[in-house]
């Protein structure tokens, strides 16, 4: 009955955890950073080889549980088999160790390598419970920032000396930030108060805001891993007129829920040279589900009109906090908006000029 | 192949790493040997069959030697205080002052605390594991720089005026 | 100094009669048995409340609104705090080594009682006062700290950080303080009683796998506690003296910048994980020694590999000094010096995977007893299998860019080091309540017990670990995210909790068994397992002597089970050597 | 009779009379049990792991200062005369070391109150250590912390320690613990000695204690003082 019985579990065990993983049902969301797809290697090659592991461990105990079970046999006197020991140890050194320096690649692009020149670096500051984005602005380059002068009162998160640097002045600090895809960028990390942590699901980037640290993350977001559909049969016409209901189908069949308050904002750019960047954004909310009146977040998509063909990305994302830092931890988030590298600079230009005017 | 360069990179890592490690153990023992004669029993050790059980413990030695001892402790302390009244480059410094306390320590350890004339399993049971395992905090030095690369301000408001590089 | 005097020195560490009085029998007594059993209540009480404090934050969990909290975050935070010191520190410390090892220990390597007696009770009524420390922030206004047990500051160095909390940290820093002295004292006795009271004929190669386990895990916690030992103090200097060794210059609290100066947060994490994964050890390989003896035990069979599985269980304490730094990929620690400690890491896992692989041989072409031990025994082996193998992908620096501190972390980390070691603990108690209190545990209550709480831990933390492929950051008190707004996620947590529930309630089945035992069991014989070790030549209880004034002489290994040509099947340590002609030379 | 009593029974047989601590069995080998395999005396063995786990703890915290002074322009706040002092400190310290070596041997050699006495030079040595040693403290408190508090009263909520006074007060004021409880256990050891009650391994363990205090300082003095004088 016992034997049986562990028998039993041990297999559903089995069945219970390997199954949802190779059904993909239950693995990890999408990624959209050229690095996050040798991370997601590493995991599935880990996943396939642990998983094997673990099936043969289980069912190794399941058997030797059922077929060795007390029936009056005599036990076997055996001390054990030296090549059975040696072999185990060899074969597990050499899986394991190979397994970690197939993963060493990942992590030398990632921490070990000089991040690109010309990447786009945006400072991150974790506070309690917020995060703020820095930008250098028009000069390229970021103002000097000192803790004496924070003061949230006056909006001066970062202690950013405007009074005296003049490379201070045209920086731009958001609550939310915006990366441009397909270019690098260099997150700088930096905490004021406790240690947080920067991790953005899709970009397979975490790392831990250290105060008195700065510690340079380098990813690049790839446009085509955003892509979602296409939109057939929808003009930019429609779009400009805003038209949910011309979309609504499109967006539901591919498992994206529409709300009624889901909404169409095309967004206008002048770029360098005087050229036109456009986009058109959609946003639907998910109602939250403790609060489906008045929580809600926004899911945000993005149309862009390419040769004619409406495609659509996805490029809303979240910023979460992964190190305690707090009462308010579970709060601490913030949203990241993936653009065009054209529609960024023309961006940045303009907060830098209003940031410039207002300091 | 750039990966080529990595993996090559993490083997002398790992080797410098290691080899700190193992190396202090080993000029550490080293040391202890010239004080207390290690060399001698390490294999028999490793194999139990050591010499008699009461071997030594207490062999009769003569005080002289511990007023030697205290003798080349204070002088090598003096030799430590003069070190700083003629101005030694900081690293200079450091590893003198560390040799020289490192000679002392197993001087007081190979002649007062008798570790001489204990067995010599008694010291290959002890000694290893311990200097080991101090070693191993060396790993913390790396952040110690990287703190000191982002460091904020760059003097300290006291002694200002006496500052002289760390 | 002469030999004779020498001899005469001796015999003053063994003279001690049994007292008669309440007080210094069971209260302030030196005998290791009693204090063993003292270790093992406070373990009983220590985890009752840290289980309690799970059902409060998972229940809190299961009913999250963000209207009607069933705890508020900061209670949420400070018993996730407590759930972890207490569990950790008071329960998984103490149970397998203070516990099992301070009362099975000297009995199994032949000796009166431990080397210092004393130095014994000391470290007992020091967890003691450890423990009593701790709780104390219950109390003290503002609550326990809420800075996870890992106490990383500046979170936990400056009271700013936590408005209204202040004295809770504090003690929560002193208690570790005292805990790390109690298991220095602790250590030191362990050590000197395994190599100085072995009896005669008790070669270290014919040690119990217990006893070699319980000995090198003295040898970690006198290495490792050494060092939290130091870096507690320095968070207790920061917090109550100003100085600056973990915050760095410009921490800004409430828009007003900080004095100190020079410090960095990440020595304070090096100092703590050098200690903490040696600690994951200190939990886990006492109950990997138990289970090897309760495995070969039932099993009938001689350990597949005994010199393997020593060397397995002293590399893991050397190589378990190698690779703290896997705790802190993501720290902001220097990334070269993350490649190597996540190379060192992988070693690792080859004496684990050593130690499993001797576990199933122990099993193979056995005579498999399915008494309640012996299923907690193979519920470890079942538990360490899949707690381990997800360490392969946190073990890994690349692959912890996504996993680190999300509830795949939890579930690891519960599975091997919280779970397993309780298995370990349950699969001793039911092997060795006979021996401690000379009666049976009830079996059908155990086998129950074992089957809710086999089936249980995994439904907590098999989805646990999915959750963590999800993303889900650990220590979240609330679901204030777009993607933990999915609806899978709360229904996760509730199943979570319900499995919780049962888990719990199924301990509370064991600590009735186990008090119920003490004076209802059937009484046990001498050696009811018919087991080889020399706990099973003694009285059941054992004397206050533990051998009534026999010495054992040691002739065999420790696990002849079944030995060709012997009248019966298994050849105790102590019988003489022709008892078993075919038994391997040891 | 049952089959474990009957084993009781033989191993009684086969035990002799002896306690721990004699020869091994003929033939045998010292790790096989029934025998010190180390020679050392239990006593001595359990301070010895002390010690280890003791200089640890002291690693640990003088790596904890290297490492902040590694990250810290460090200033040189100690001048002639606090080397001065605590050179005559580390004299003083060593010289005790010295008298214990003494205590050890008159107590080996049954010399009781010779042995006494030599412990009490001891406690003596370590009594002025610790006043001198008070007595810097004091005086780096008058002169560098106070106006800090008072300054700090004025301007800021905290007071805060520079990081210099930090690590020196957290490697020092540790090992000046020691020295004091070493004190105290000396004092005691040396009374209970001459009434009998403790034994000459129980002074050859307290002078263990003794010279790793001093062997502890041996490694404070240099990298505390020494490698932040001015003079």
């Amino acid at each position: 009955m016992q034997p049986l019985a562990l028998v039993v579990a041990l297999v559903v065990l089995v069945l219970g955890t390997v199954v949802p993983f190779f059904t993909r049902q239950h693995l990890m969301p999408e990624m959209i950073t050229s690095h996050g797809g040798t991370i997601d290697n590493q995991i599935y090659i880990t996943m396939f080889i642990t998983g094997a592991i673990f099936a043969l461990a289980q069912f190794a105990l399941a058997y030797m549980v059922f077929r060795y079970q007390a029936k009056g046999q005599k036990a076997t006197y055996v001390h054990g088999i030296w090549w059975v020991e040696v072999g185990s140890i060899v074969s597990s050194g050499i899986l394991f160790i190979g397994l970690n320096l197939m993963g060493q690649g990942v992590w030398a692009n990632m921490h070990l390598k000089e991040p690109s020149r010309q990447a786009t670096e945006i400072e991150v500051n974790g506070q309690q419970f917020k995060w703020y984005f820095r930008y250098a602005g028009n000069d390229g380059i970021f103002g000097d920032r000192s803790a004496k002068l924070v003061d949230d009162a006056s909006q001066n998160f970062m202690g950013v000396d405007y009074e005296n640097d003049k490379y201070a002045k045209d920086d731009v600090v958001e609550a939310a930030i915006k990366v441009p895809f397909d270019r690098d960028v260099v997150v700088r990390l930096r905490s004021r108060d406790v240690i947080h942590d920067f991790f953005v699901r899709e970009l397979r980037v975490k790392n831990d805001a250290v105060p008195g640290l700065e510690v340079k993350i380098p990813f690049r977001v790839d446009k085509e891993r955003m892509y979602k559909f296409d939109l057939s049969g929808v003009t930019a016409a429609t779009l400009d007129a805003k038209d949910v209901s011309a979309v609504k189908g499109a967006f539901e069949s591919h498992g994206i829920k529409v709300t009624d308050n889901a909404e169409i904002t095309p967004i206008e750019f002048k770029g360098a040279g005087g050229k036109v960047i456009k986009r058109w954004e959609f946003k639907t909310y998910a109602y939250s589900l403790y609060d489906p009146v008045n929580k809600f977040w926004p899911l945000t998509y993005s149309i862009f009109d390419e040769g004619g063909v409406m495609k659509v990305y996805k490029t809303g994302y979240e910023v979460v906090c992964a190190e305690l830092c707090g009462n308010g931890h579970y709060t601490m988030r913030a949203e990241m908006e993936v653009v065009s590298g054209e529609e960024f600079d023309a961006w940045l230009a303009k907060r830098s000029e209003e940031c410039k005017s207002y300091h | 192949m750039e990966y080529v360069w990595y993996f090559l990179l993490f083997a002398v890592l790992a080797g410098v790493w290691f080899g700190l490690i193992v190396g202090g153990a080993a000029s550490w023992c080293a040391l202890c040997a010239i004080v207390g004669r290690a060399n001698k029993d390490i294999v028999a050790f490793l194999r139990g069959e050591l010499a008699k059980p009461s071997d030594g413990a207490h062999k009769d030695h003569g005080m002289a030697e511990n007023y030697v001892v205290w003798g080349a402790l204070l002088f090598f302390t003096l030799l430590e205080v003069g070190l700083a009244y003629i101005h030694l480059p900081l690293l200079i410094m450091l590893v003198t002052l560390l040799g020289l306390s490192l000679l002392k320590a197993a001087l007081i350890i190979g002649f007062f605390m008798h570790m001489k004339f204990e067995k010599r399993s008694f010291a290959i049971s002890i000694i290893p594991a311990t200097v080991v395992t101090i070693l191993l905090l060396n790993v913390i030095f790396p952040d110690g720089l990287r703190s000191n690369a982002f460091r904020e301000e760059n003097v300290p408001e006291e002694h200002a005026d006496s500052g002289e590089g760390h | 100094m002469s030999v004779a005097h020498d001899v005469e020195e001796e015999h003053e560490v063994h003279v001690h009669q049994e007292p008669k009085e309440f007080i210094w029998k069971y209260i302030f007594s030196t005998d290791h048995k009693v204090i063993g059993k003292q270790y093992f209540l406070l373990a009983i009480v220590a985890v009752v409340i840290g289980l309690g404090l799970s059902l409060a934050f998972r229940y809190h969990l299961a009913t999250y609104t963000p209207q009607g909290m069933f705890l508020n975050p900061d209670h949420y935070l400070q018993a996730v705090t407590m759930h972890g010191t207490i569990l950790v520190f008071m329960v998984l410390t103490t149970a397998p080594l203070g516990g099992f090892g301070n009362y099975f220990l000297p009995i199994q390597i032949g000796a009166v009682d431990m080397a210092f007696p004393r130095l014994n009770m000391l470290s007992f009524w020091l967890t003691l006062l450890s423990f009593l420390v701790l709780i104390a922030a219950f109390v003290v206004p503002g609550g326990p700290p809420v800075s996870g047990w890992t106490g990383y500051p500046p979170l936990s160095a400056i009271n700013s950080a936590t408005p209204g909390m202040g004295l809770g940290q504090t003690l929560w820093v002193g208690s570790i303080a005292i805990f790390c002295l109690a298991s220095l004292v602790g250590a030191i006795n362990f050590i000197v009683t395994t190599l100085d009271l072995r009896a005669r004929g008790m070669s270290l190669m014919r040690m119990p796998l217990s006893t070699w386990a319980w000995f090198i895990t003295a040898i970690i916690a006198l290495l490792s506690f050494a060092v939290l030992f130091a870096g507690g103090l320095l968070l207790i200097l920061d917090r109550e003296l100003g100085t600056s060794f973990y915050i760095p210059a410009g921490v800004v609290f409430g828009a007003k910048e900080l004095n100190h100066k020079g410090g960095s947060p990440l020595l304070y994490q090096h100092l703590f994980w050098f200690f903490g994964h040696p600690e994951v050890y200190i939990a886990i390989l006492p109950g990997m020694g138990i289970v090897s003896h309760i495995l070969a035990n039932f099993a009938r069979k001689p350990i597949f590999g005994y010199n393997a599985m020593v060397y397995a269980i002293a590399a893991i304490g050397v190589i378990g000094f190698f690779v703290w730094g896997h705790h802190m990929f993501q720290s902001g620690m220097s990334p070269y010096v993350a490649v190597a400690f996540s190379i060192l890491t992988m070693t690792i896992g080859v004496p684990s995977a050593i130690k499993t692989f001797n576990w199933l041989g122990t099993l193979w072409k056995g005579n498999i007893e399915f008494t309640s031990a012996m299923l907690f025994a193979l519920g470890f082996v079942s538990l360490f299998v899949s707690g381990g193998i997800s360490g392969i992908f946190l073990g890994q620096n690349a692959v912890d860019i996504y996993f680190h501190d999300t509830y795949f972390v939890v579930a690891h980390f519960h599975l091997i080091m919280g779970v397993a070691a309780m298995f370990s603990i349950a699969a001793g108690t039911y092997y060795w309540f006979p021996k401690m209190f000379g009666r049976y545990m009830n079996e059908p209550l155990g086998k129950l017990h074992f089957w809710l709480t086999f089936v249980s831990v995994y439904s907590v933390f098999i989805p646990m670990h999915i959750m963590g492929l999800w993303g889900h950051p650990r220590r979240y008190a609330g679901f204030e995210y777009a993607f933990l707004n999915d609806p899978m996620i709360p229904s996760m947590h509730n199943m979570i909790t319900a499995a919780a529930f049962v888990a719990v309630l199924a301990q509370l089945l064991f600590i009735f068994n186990y008090f119920w035992s003490m004076y209802k069991g059937a009484v046990a014989p001498e050696n009811p397992w018919n087991g080889t070790s020399l706990e099973w030549i003694t009285a059941s209880p054992p004397a206050f002597d533990n051998f009534g004034g026999k010495e054992p002489v040691v002739n065999h290994g420790a696990y002849e089970y079944s030995v060709p040509g012997a009248e019966k099947d298994y050849i105790m340590q102590t019988d003489p050597p022709e008892a078993a002609p075919h038994a391997a030379a040891h | 009779m049952s089959e474990a009593a009957a084993t009781a029974d033989t191993a009684a047989a086969h035990a002799p009379a002896a306690s721990h601590g004699h020869a091994p069995a003929p033939g045998g080998n010292l790790w096989d049990g029934g025998v010190r395999p180390l020679g050392a005396h239990s006593k001595k063995f359990g301070m010895w792991l002390f010690i280890v786990s003791d200089s640890i703890t002291f690693a640990a915290l003088l790596f904890a200062y290297s490492y902040v002074r590694l990250s810290n322009v460090w200033p040189t706040p100690f001048h002639g005369h606090s080397i001065v002092t605590s050179t005559a400190m580390t004299f003083v310290l060593l010289s005790s070391s010295l008298t214990m070596v003494l205590a050890v041997d008159a107590a080996n050699k049954k010399l009781r109150d010779k042995a006494v006495l030599w412990t009490m030079l001891t406690a003596l040595g370590g009594l002025i250590f610790v006043v001198l040693h008070t007595m810097e403290w004091l005086g780096i408190i008058n002169d560098h912390l106070m106006p800090l508090i008072k300054a700090g009263e004025e301007t800021k909520s905290g007071w805060t320690m520079p990081m210099v006074w930090g690590t020196f007060f957290a490697a020092t004021g540790m090992h000046m613990l020691h020295v004091t409880v070493g004190v105290g256990y000396l004092v005691v050891l040396a009374l209970q000695y001459k009434n009998g009650k403790f034994k000459a391994i129980d002074i050859e363990v307290a002078g263990l204690y003794w010279h790793f205090v001093d062997l502890v300082w041996m490694f404070v003095f240099p990298l505390i003082y020494l490698m932040s004088a001015k003079i």
